[in-house]
C-alpha cells in the first residue's frame, strides 16, 4: 500500500539520532491520531523485515529506529575496519545485570550482590555509557548512585527495563540447569 | 589469621575434575567470577540443596579450593578469604547449644541462602542477556547523523557527572603535573586499625559495623577491620550483635575493658 | 527480484559516513563482478525511488549515500527542533567543570585554569543556562562573575553543589585497573 504516512514516519526515523518515540512522532505530525501513526510504523517495520531489505526498522530503545539485519556483519566490518566488536566481560555484564535489576545502586550495593568489589567493572561500565551516575545516597559516606542509561536499552535491544528477563524466564534457566546435572 | 589455622583441612578425594581445567583435577579459582560463584559451583557439583547447605562440609570444600590457589590477586583472594570466614562464622552459629531448635528464620543459613540465590538470579539472567547482546552486537545502527542547519538558541543538553567531574580533575592534574598526589589506598595494619576501633569506640560506645565498613571504602580495611572485631570479640573486649548476617554487626565495648590495656 | 547483493550493498550504503563507492564495494565483497554490484546498486535506486518508500538512496559525491525524500524536509525540521540534543564540546565541559568546582569565577580565572581563553564557551553555557552571572567581581575592570545554575544541578540530578564528586572517588573509579576485570 502506498501511505504518505508511512513514508513520513520512515524520513523521521532515518533522520533521528536516537530511537524515535511514538510521542515525538505525534509532536511533529501535529493532529494525526497516534492510532494512524502506529499503523504505519507497524507497516513499516513489517515491510523492512521482508527479505528484499538490507536495512531494517527495529523497536528499541523506547522507540524506533533503523538497523542493519544481522547477516550482513562481517561486509559491514570489512568497509567499516572494525574488528569484531566486543562483548563485555561476564564481571561487566553481571554488575550491568545486577544495576539494572535493582537500580539505584551504589558501589558497596553491587559487590554485595556479587560478592566481589566492583568498582573496576563500574569504570568500564560508565567508559561504555551503559550505566551513570546520578546522584549520591544520603547514607554514611554519600556514595555515588548508578543507574542504567538509555544506551544499556540499545545496547540489549531492550525497549524498556520491563523487557529485562523475567522471574520466569530466569527460573526456567535455573530448571535447565539443574535438569542438565541430573 | 589464617583459615588453616580454624580448621584443619582433610584431603577430600571426591572433589570432580572441571571441564575448564587443562590439568584436569585443578581447578583454577580465576574461573570464578567470585566466591559466590565458587559456593554455587560446589553446590552444584555436590547436588546440595541450596536451601539446606551442610555447612561444615561446604566450608571444608571451600576452604580446599581456597587452598589450590596458584596465582590469585591479592583482592580477590581477600574477597575469598571474607566468604570463608563468614561460612566459618555460620558453622559457629550453628554448632551453639540451644534450647529449643532453631525456627526456620532464625537458621543462621537463610541469609547466605538468600544472597546465593540473589546472586544465581542475576547470573541466570546474564545468560539471557549475553545472547539479546550476541544479537544486538549483529546490528549496525547509526547513532550519528549530522544535523542539517545551524546550531538553534535554546537546547537541551546531554550532561553526565562523570564526564564533568573527569574533566575537571584531568584539567588540575595536567595544570599541576609536577606536584600530582597519587591517591592509592591506604595499607592498614592490623595495629592501626585495632587502636582506631577501640577509640571509636570508647568515643560513641557503639557502632554500626556496616556504617563504619562503608565509610573504609577499601576491601582490605574492611577485612581489617572485620577481623579485628573477631579478635575483639574473642579477646572478650567487645560484645558484637549481628541480629542477621550481612546485615548490621552493633558493636559495644565491655564495660570492664575500658580500662584494660587492649595492646599486647 | 530478492537479491542478497542488493541487501548487502544497501547496508553498506547505510552505514557508510559518507557516499559509497563502486571501488571501495567492490574492495568488501571481493570476487563479485563490478557488473553486479552496478545492477544491484542500481536496482536499489529504482526501488527506493518508489513512491511507497520515505528514504532513497541517491548518486551524489561519487558514490551512493541515503538521503530522506525532498517532500518530508518540513516534518524533518520539525523533528530535529524537537529532539536536537547536543553533548557539550569538550572545552564547554571544561568550562562547566571548572566552574562548578571552583564558583563563582569570572572569564580570566576559567581561561587560567583552562590555559585557553574560555569566552565563547562561557557563551555557549550562558546560552544552554547551564550557568549564570551573578554580579561583578570588586577587582580592576570589574569583570563579570559565574557561577553555575539550577538547570545545571537539575540536568545532573544533584541536590546541591555538595554532591558533585570528589576528586578521591572520581580517581578511585580512574586509576583503579585491576586484573579481576578483563
Amino acid at each position: 500500500m502506498n501511505s504518505p504516512l508511512k513514508n513520513i514516519v520512515e524520513s523521521l526515523i532515518f533522520v533521528s539520532q536516537e530511537p524515535l518515540t511514538l510521542e515525538r512522532i505525534q509532536a511533529v505530525l501535529e493532529g494525526v491520531p497516534a492510532a494512524d501513526i502506529q499503523a504505519a510504523v507497524d507497516e513499516l517495520v513489517a515491510d523492512t523485515a521482508a527479505d528484499d531489505r538490507g536495512v531494517q526498522v527495529v523497536h528499541v530503545g523506547g522507540g524506533w529506529l533503523f538497523s542493519t539485519k544481522p547477516a550482513f556483519d562481517r561486509e559491514i566490518r570489512r568497509l567499516l575496519q572494525i574488528e569484531r566488536k566486543n562483548r563485555l566481560s561476564s564481571a561487566g555484564l553481571e554488575t550491568l545485570a545486577a544495576i539494572a535489576y535493582r537500580q539505584p545502586m551504589t558501589q558497596s550495593e553491587v559487590s554485595a550482590i556479587r560478592g566481589v568489589d566492583s568498582t573496576s567493572s563500574l569504570k568500564t561500565l560508565l567508559e561504555k555509557s551503559l550505566i551513570k551516575i546520578v546522584g549520591r545516597k544520603k547514607a554514611p559516606g554519600n556514595p555515588l548512585v548508578y543507574r542504567t542509561s538509555a544506551e544499556f536499552l540499545l545496547y540489549l535491544g531492550l525497549n524498556s527495563l520491563d523487557e529485562l528477563p523475567s522471574e520466569e524466564e530466569i527460573a526456567k534457566i535455573l530448571q535447565e540447569e539443574k535438569a542438565a546435572d541430573a | 589469621m589464617t583459615e588453616g589455622a580454624v580448621i584443619p583441612l582433610e584431603p577430600t578425594p571426591d572433589v570432580p575434575p572441571c571441564a575448564e581445567a587443562p590439568e584436569g583435577y585443578q581447578v583454577r579459582l580465576d574461573v570464578f567470577e567470585g566466591p559466590l560463584d565458587l559456593l554455587l559451583f560446589l553446590i552444584r557439583k555436590k547436588k546440595i540443596d541450596i536451601h539446606d547447605i551442610p555447612i561444615a562440609a561446604i566450608t571444608r570444600n571451600y576452604l580446599e579450593y581456597l587452598d589450590r590457589k596458584t596465582e590469585i590477586n591479592l583482592d580477590r583472594e581477600a574477597e575469598f578469604l571474607f566468604v570463608a570466614a563468614l561460612l566459618i562464622y555460620i558453622k559457629s552459629q550453628m554448632l551453639l547449644p540451644r534450647e529449643t531448635d532453631l525456627a526456620e528464620h532464625e537458621d543462621p543459613r537463610q541469609v547466605l541462602v538468600n544472597r546465593l540465590l540473589e546472586y544465581q538470579k542475576v547470573k541466570a539472567a546474564c545468560s539471557i542477556l549475553r545472547e539479546r547482546e550476541d544479537a544486538q552486537i549483529l546490528q549496525w545502527k547509526r547513532n550519528f547523523i549530522p544535523p542539517l542547519h545551524g546550531e538553534s538558541e535554546l537546547e537541551p543538553v546531554e550532561l553526565s557527572l562523570f564526564d564533568l567531574s573527569e574533566s575537571f580533575f584531568l584539567m588540575m592534574k595536567r595544570r599541576s603535573a609536577d606536584e600530582t598526589r597519587t591517591i592509592r589506598g591506604r595499607d592498614v595494619s592490623v595495629e592501626v586499625k585495632m587502636k582506631e576501633l577501640v577509640g571509636l569506640l570508647r568515643e560513641r560506645h557503639m557502632i554500626d559495623f556496616l556504617e563504619y565498613f562503608e565509610a573504609n571504602a577499601s576491601l582490605e580495611e574492611a577485612l581489617v577491620s572485620f577481623f579485628c572485631i573477631l579478635e575483639l570479640v574473642k579477646s572478650r573486649m567487645a560484645v558484637a550483635v549481628q541480629d542477621e548476617l550481612f546485615q548490621t554487626i552493633r558493636v559495644w565495648l565491655r564495660k570492664d575493658a575500658h580500662r584494660t590495656d587492649h595492646h599486647e
